[in-house]
């Protein structure tokens, strides 16, 4: 990096992004900030202040336990999963000839497809009867399975879900990380011999890691945020069909909605807004020892 | 190491299957641990010889022999080769120890015996106390250092530098030769580099190979190729000042340049190209030819004259000259030719007739 | 520098905050505010006494007026509503009407919420009862009561139907907040081809086809023991409820047992729900009773078309979904809803209401109340209903040649619309709403509990008293 | 279709084939192929099922007890599309979401790449701050933004039921998203990669910085550039709560509200016109993909030119 300081110049060219981004971003975001601590706000007005009214409401919510479950396990197991597969998938495709650009052009597919499409197929294929997971199952002698039935094998079908969801995505940017390492890197790893899982590790990692860590920190705040995947899996009451709310799949962002939902009774926008907050805390604290970690590890 | 190349063939396809042959039928012997310059103009074929070498092209056909293994189908990680690239490809998230370090890591190498071999080649190079550097810490200079440490420390049967001073200036340039001479010695590894640079290719090589359109045209020593082309392309590449060619006729075993005989040669009558270095002419007040000099260059030791001459194909020649001659712009000189200083070519073939 | 900068961020944030949030614990100004609920007195709805609340004018003024109305009907209705504008606009040349969709209605009433925050109201729109409730918590809807009591512009409230009435006065102080307009009930959709084919026995057990009166839950069982098993002329279940919401609902209102009221108190933690859940489970055991979860679909319309129910409870306004179709298709009857006890009859009333915003002109105000009263006269109400399925909300409507002809010798092209129409008429006297309430409760998110308990009970997954458990705990009632 | 054939290079793969030996390289590229054809598979079964639920008919869709894989031919319920086309006035609303997209995407590719240039390359005080704050915003749930924006888009005099015209729901429906803190993010990791020495020597030629974001890193990042393009444009394709919040006249509103507003009335949804429908609007959307998908892929080559 340069050692000279350029304050002026540099917010000059920061002028147009945070010109719109005070207005749209964090005006509203301070005006979240604000209204967790109002009391009684509905309809543009509010009673006075709170302190921390709004946030004890949250918690006493019957379903903040399970929200906090949940958000957890689809954070920590979605995306190390997800991130490990596009890279994979990227990688491997970025180093064959033959069918390369059909295959790109299928793995962006995900991008292109209607919403109600793809809960239409993955209906189809979490089926317990005729579903494609059970069918596949069947071939290897394991008795159908009612994935969507109950929480734990739901888990296991928002977790697959989910992944699906995001490969799209991940796979374009670290193909477009990948296409920008120049080839010499790995004529020269070559001529070392060096074997291929080592080129994997030792080089393509490294000289990827900033997409990585774009993936990574964007993929962790994502799945903080994680709720309409599981709509669009589960419908609106985000349950397996015929379960009682203590196999819900609700979310830290579900709970935000609930509460929106009901943006017409006194305290229910602010009681989102402070629910927002704690997402924000957490997500903040982790997404600054996320950061921490990979600018140890990211060379550029 | 010997390394024989034989008919090696490299065609290739671009997207609209228009097919451009980079070397064609390439025969040549680089006897064992010599450094060895391929030199060319751009284009020529080189770096793609080179590649080949390394195994990371492959031949159309042609077969590619260390010593006496045949080579040609193997892996580059097989071939017991060290590469220095253009850019050097140095791994910027690595210091300069784990670059050093990252081929013997590869052939698991015990830790302790690496960091020793390490150590040992970066102080070869002269980079021994760069090693916990990264890459961009480095200057460019010691940047091709690391990469030929790199290159090195596996003991390669055969080294092969691409271009490898082509990133220097001008002074770093003219040290690190010296220094990649010098390694080479130490080392005894045959070694093969490629530029486009001749003076660059003749101060350092054992012997020089020159390529034009894929094809081998000379290969010898320096000195030796300059002083005896083969053929009018070798003439026109080697020599700063380039060499002055003049349209010439062969009359009775004379040649004759603007109707004036400069010297004999053995070849028949007919039209050709004569050829003579800057510093082949000799004043001479009885001499037959007669040069109108329209500016003079001092240059230390030599004087080089300018000489315009209408319809060669370029019209400046230059003459170098004692700088004891004292001569003034506009003055009509009389020269005669030293008679090993000039090169009578074929104007079809570009042969050499002499 | 960068602490002085952040100075400045927060103050310029709070600054322009202030013109957005209003901190106001005041009393309400009721001179400004007139139709604020804290401002109005709690009226007697039998009197004749228009409240004088809103300022009605005597006559619509004649500078141009323009009204929009948001609703969330799909292209062939709102095709059917334009027309009704354009001869709204013929009468009254100077009024124009924007009626525009809002897609569906979560969308319309979050849209209003956010339009009442930042005054940008439509004029009317249509919305259920507990929408309406929640922009009462804005003060956003007006009494529509000094309206109907009109000399000049009011209507005879006693020619709407008197359960759709109570619908829209349930609200506080008692007064009329919203005006009925598009509103439907349950019947229950017959296979006749299998009733026909067990004709014999079903005579015998005294279970015949009828469709002038409910089937009672007793007389389910026996036609359960007939008609389901696996036979040519049997089914895998008896009856299916599309509205497994509904089902637990009108169900409870028929065992006498409690659900909510519009005071948004929890009352299903007593005997006869209890009872009535545990009834409910075994009849979904023995396969008497099923839900669409059965076949894992949101409606169970095309299970029955398949034959898999010989018999379904569903929307009036959905008797198309419900008409076989192909070349299985086989002839259907549709008949009042089951009930438990015939003395305690019930049958769920739903479908929006319509209502005026309160940020709006005299003059706006007085055009939307005209236009209301015009689509919802005797002759629109008729039509309206015949082409969407929908019921008429006056009995003047029911009463009409053409809602008559309807009814009894309908066109070919609406046998089922008139058969469901039929049905429908024969439950005016019992139909129940269901109570509206907008708190950190909801009458909606009671609705999805309820529906939530019934399917949880129909997979197995709950005993009848975890349902009511659950309920309460999600609902926050310990 | 020859020519797609020829692309695939299917006779050159067959001869490959015929050569086909069990070495260790090979065994790798079967693996290889294997691992990227089951993905690949995964990947497209929602794709597909649109493509085959769009050609069904809705008898076939309701009553079948397994659905089929296939449709054959003759039984392809193209009327679908017919249908579809006369629920919504799609060309209305494509030429909307066509203009919008493309006045958010160019603003998005101006803000963010002068932004991004500024947190890769620039040294400012509180750089890392600020860019901290930048990404803390993605933080907070998209829901929580749209209720302040509304109030300060209706308050702009935007979003007015009974006065807003076509330039104010432009206005209204592409500037809350002319710029994204993800894309920037996603940029200046990109604009990251690009080695240093190229920016001093374009100081030492006296390059001013904009000629040099505009000549090297731009061109450099082009693959990242187009992505956020595609992903920008998808982004205003699939549009619907804000559209619905801000427009107050169904001509004003984008394909997606025209998509779900037809479809999601009542029960019995007609899966089968929706997916002619969603495929309708997907087309286009398919084909710019495709189209710019090669620049993508072109790939940056930062080696010199060699001999």
């Amino acid at each position: 990096m340069l050692e000279k300081q350029s304050n002026v110049k540099a917010w000059l060219y920061l002028l147009p992004a945070l010109a719109l981004l005070s207005v749209f971003t964090f005006y509203p975001l301070f005006n979240a900030f604000l209204l967790a601590f109002l009391k009684d706000y509905v309809y543009g007005s509010a009673t006075g202040f709170v302190f921390m009214d709004n946030f004890k409401n949250v918690i006493a919510d019957p379903n903040f336990n399970q929200a906090v479950k949940n958000t957890s396990i689809i954070v920590f197991v979605s995306v190390p999963i997800s991130v490990t597969v596009a890279l994979m998938i990227s990688v491997l495709l970025n180093s064959i000839k033959k069918f390369q650009g059909l295959l790109q052009t299928i793995f962006f597919l995900p991008y292109v497809t209607n919403a109600i499409a793809i809960g239409m197929a993955f209906a189809f294929i979490f089926n317990e009867s005729y579903g494609l997971l059970n069918l596949m199952l069947s071939w290897v002698n394991i008795d159908p399975v009612d994935w969507l039935g109950s929480w734990e094998t739901g888990m296991v079908s928002l977790l697959i879900y989910t992944v699906w969801g995001g490969l799209a995505f991940k796979i374009m940017v670290f193909l477009s990380g990948l296409q920008s390492i120049d080839k010499q890197y790995y004529d020269a790893a070559r001529v070392d011999a060096t074997p291929k899982f080592r080129v994997f590790t030792r080089i393509t990692v490294p000289l990827l890691s900033p997409m990585i860590a774009y993936i990574t920190v964007t993929s962790f705040i994502g799945s903080f945020k994680a709720y309409r995947t599981i709509v669009g899996l589960f419908g609106p009451t985000v349950l397996p069909a015929g379960t009682l709310p203590d196999e819900s799949f609700i979310t830290i962002v579900g709970l935000i909605y609930e509460s929106l939902s009901k943006s017409d009774t006194p305290g229910m926008v602010s009681e989102a807004a402070a629910a927002s907050i704690l997402l924000f805390i957490t997500t903040l604290a982790f997404t600054i020892v996320n950061m921490w970690v990979s600018k140890k590890r990211v060379h550029f | 190491m010997e390394i024989k190349l034989q008919d090696l063939t490299k065609i290739f396809q671009a997207k609209d299957k228009t097919e451009t042959v980079a070397v064609k039928s390439l025969d040549i012997t680089i006897p064992s641990g010599k450094l060895i310059g391929l030199l060319g103009p751009s284009g020529c074929g080189k770096s793609t010889t080179l590649y080949m070498i390394a195994g990371l092209l492959k031949p159309n056909n042609g077969r590619i022999f260390f010593g006496d293994e045949d080579v040609t189908d193997m892996a580059p990680e097989d071939r017991g080769i060290g590469l220095v690239f253009q850019n050097y490809a140095l791994y910027p998230h690595m210091s300069v120890q784990q670059n050093i370090m990252f081929p013997l890591e590869n052939i698991k190498v015990p830790k302790d015996e690496a960091l020793v071999r390490a150590q040992e080649m970066a102080d070869l190079v002269g980079i021994g106390d760069l090693m916990s550097r990264k890459p961009k810490q480095l200057s460019g200079g010691q940047q091709q250092r690391v990469a030929i440490a790199r290159a090195l420390v596996k003991k390669p049967r055969v080294l092969l530098l691409d271009e490898p001073l082509s990133n220097l200036d001008a002074r770093l340039r003219l040290q690190t030769r010296e220094e990649i001479k010098r390694i080479q010695r130490e080392t005894g590894i045959t070694t093969i580099f490629v530029t486009h640079d001749q003076e660059e290719a003749m101060s350092i090589s054992d012997e020089i190979v020159l390529m034009e359109l894929g094809e081998k045209r000379q290969m010898g020593e320096p000195q030796d190729v300059y002083d005896f082309p083969n053929n009018l392309f070798v003439a026109r590449f080697l020599g700063t000042p380039p060499i002055n060619m003049y349209d010439g006729v062969i009359s009775k075993k004379n040649v004759l340049v603007n109707g004036k005989a400069i010297g004999t040669t053995k070849g028949a009558d007919g039209e050709v190209f004569v050829g003579i270095r800057p510093e082949g002419y000799i004043i001479d007040k009885d001499g037959p030819l007669e040069l109108t000099v329209y500016m003079v260059e001092t240059i230390g030791r030599d004087t080089a004259l300018i000489i315009k001459v209408p319809n060669t194909e370029n019209d400046t020649f230059r003459v170098i000259v004692d700088a004891s001659e004292r001569i003034k712009p506009g003055e009509v000189v009389k020269m005669k030719i030293k008679p090993k200083k000039m090169f009578v070519f074929n104007k079809e073939t570009g042969e050499l007739i002499n | 520098m960068k602490r002085l900068f952040m100075l400045l961020l927060v103050s310029v944030f709070t600054i322009s905050l202030a013109g957005c949030i209003t901190i106001d614990d005041e009393e309400i100004d009721c001179e400004l505010y007139p139709t604020h609920v804290d401002c109005l007195e709690d009226i007697d709805p039998t009197t004749s006494e228009a409240p004088g609340i809103v300022n009605v004018l005597d006559a619509l003024p004649t500078d141009e007026i323009i009204i929009t109305f948001w609703h969330v009907y799909g292209q062939e209705k709102a095709a059917l509503l334009n027309d009704y504008i354009v001869e709204f606009e013929a009468l009254y040349p100077n009024v124009t009407i924007n009626a525009e969709s809002q897609g569906g209605y979560d969308e319309l009433r979050n849209k209003t919420i956010l339009a009442i925050t930042s005054n940008n109201t439509p004029t009317m729109l249509v919305g259920y009862p507990d929408h309406v409730a929640g922009y009462l918590n804005g003060n956003a809807v007006i009494p529509l009561d000094d309206f109907i009591l009109d000399d000049t512009f009011g209507v005879d409230i006693t020619d709407f139907i008197d359960s759709y009435i109570e619908e829209n006065r349930q609200y506080q102080g008692g007064y009329m907040y919203s005006l009925p307009y598009s509103k439907s009930t349950e019947m229950v959709v017959i296979n006749k081809d299998i009733f026909d084919a067990n004709e014999t026995a079903l005579t015998a057990a005294g279970v015949a086809l009828r469709t002038d009166a409910p089937y009672t839950w007793a007389e389910l069982d026996i036609l359960a023991g007939i008609l389901v098993g696996n036979g040519a002329n049997q089914c895998e279940y008896l009856i299916n409820f599309d509205s497994a919401a509904n089902f637990f609902i009108n169900s409870v209102r028929q065992w006498d047992g409690g659900y909510t009221n519009s005071a948004g108190d929890i009352l299903v933690d007593n005997a006869n729900t209890l009872a009535m859940l545990e009834y409910v489970q075994d009849r979904f055991e023995d396969k008497t009773f099923a839900i669409p979860l059965a076949w894992d679909a949101d409606y169970g319309s095309a299970n029955f078309q398949e034959g898999d129910s010989c018999m379904t409870v569903g929307s009036t306004a959905g008797i198309k979904y419900n008409v076989p179709t192909g070349v299985d298709a086989f002839e259907i009857a549709v008949a009042p809803v089951p009930q438990y006890d015939l003395d305690n009859m019930s049958a769920v009333q739903q479908g929006p209401n319509v209502a005026i915003m309160e940020d709006t002109t005299d003059a706006e105000r007085l055009a939307a109340w005209l236009f209301i009263t015009y689509i919802t006269n005797a002759e629109n109400t008729a039509k309206w209903s015949m082409l969407t399925g929908y019921l008429p909300v006056r009995y003047s409507g029911y009463d009409s040649t053409i809602y008559q002809a309807f009814l009894t010798s309908p066109d070919a092209d609406y046998k089922y619309e008139s058969m469901t129409a039929n049905a429908a008429f024969l439950q005016i006297g019992y139909n129940d709403y269901d109570p509206a309430f907008a708190g950190r409760v909801t009458s909606s998110g009671a609705r999805l509990q309820a529906e939530i308990s019934m399917k949880a009970l129909f997979a197995g997954n709950a005993t009848a008293q975890q349902a009511i458990d659950s309920i309460l705990s999600q609902l926050g009632v310990n | 279709m020859e020519k797609i054939i020829e692309k695939l290079n299917l006779k050159e793969f067959w001869k490959d084939l015929k050569k086909f030996r069990f070495t260790k390289a090979n065994v790798r590229t079967i693996a290889v192929y294997s691992f990227l054809l089951l993905f690949a598979i995964f990947v497209f079964i929602p794709f597909y099922w649109m493509i085959l639920t769009s050609l069904k008919t809705l008898e076939e869709i309701e009553t079948a007890l397994q659905p089929s894989l296939w449709v054959k031919f003759k039984d392809m319920a193209f009327y679908n599309y017919y249908s579809a086309l006369q629920a919504a006035p799609y060309i209305r609303y494509m030429a909307n979401t066509v203009l919008i997209a493309f006045i958010s995407t160019v603003g998005t590719i101006v803000t963010t790449i002068s932004a991004a240039f500024a947190f890769a390359r620039l040294n400012f005080k509180g750089r890392d701050t600020l860019f901290l704050a930048l990404i803390a915003t993605m933080m907070i749930p998209g829901e929580m933004f749209v209720i302040t924006n509304y109030l300060t888009v209706t308050g702009l005099g935007w979003a007015s039921p009974f006065t807003q015209t076509f330039p104010e729901a432009i206005m209204a429906l592409s500037f809350p998203f002319m710029t994204s803190v993800f894309y920037i993010f996603f940029l200046r990791q990109t604009f990251k990669t690009i080695p240093d020495e190229l920016y001093l020597a374009a100081k030492v030629d006296g390059t001013s910085d904009f000629k040099y974001l505009r000549r090297i890193m731009v061109p450099i990042a082009s693959p990242t550039i187009i992505t956020i393009i595609i992903l920008n444009a998808m982004g205003t394709w699939s549009a619907y709560i804000w559209p619905n919040l801000v427009t107050s006249k169904e001509e004003y509103r984008l394909v997606t509200n025209g998509l779900r507003n037809a479809y999601t009335q009542n029960q019995g949804i007609a899966y089968n016109e929706a997916m002619a429908a969603a495929m309708i609007v997907t087309f286009p959307l398919l084909i710019v993909f495709l189209l710019l998908k090669k620049y993508i892929m072109r790939g940056v080559s930062r080696a010199g030119t060699k001999g």
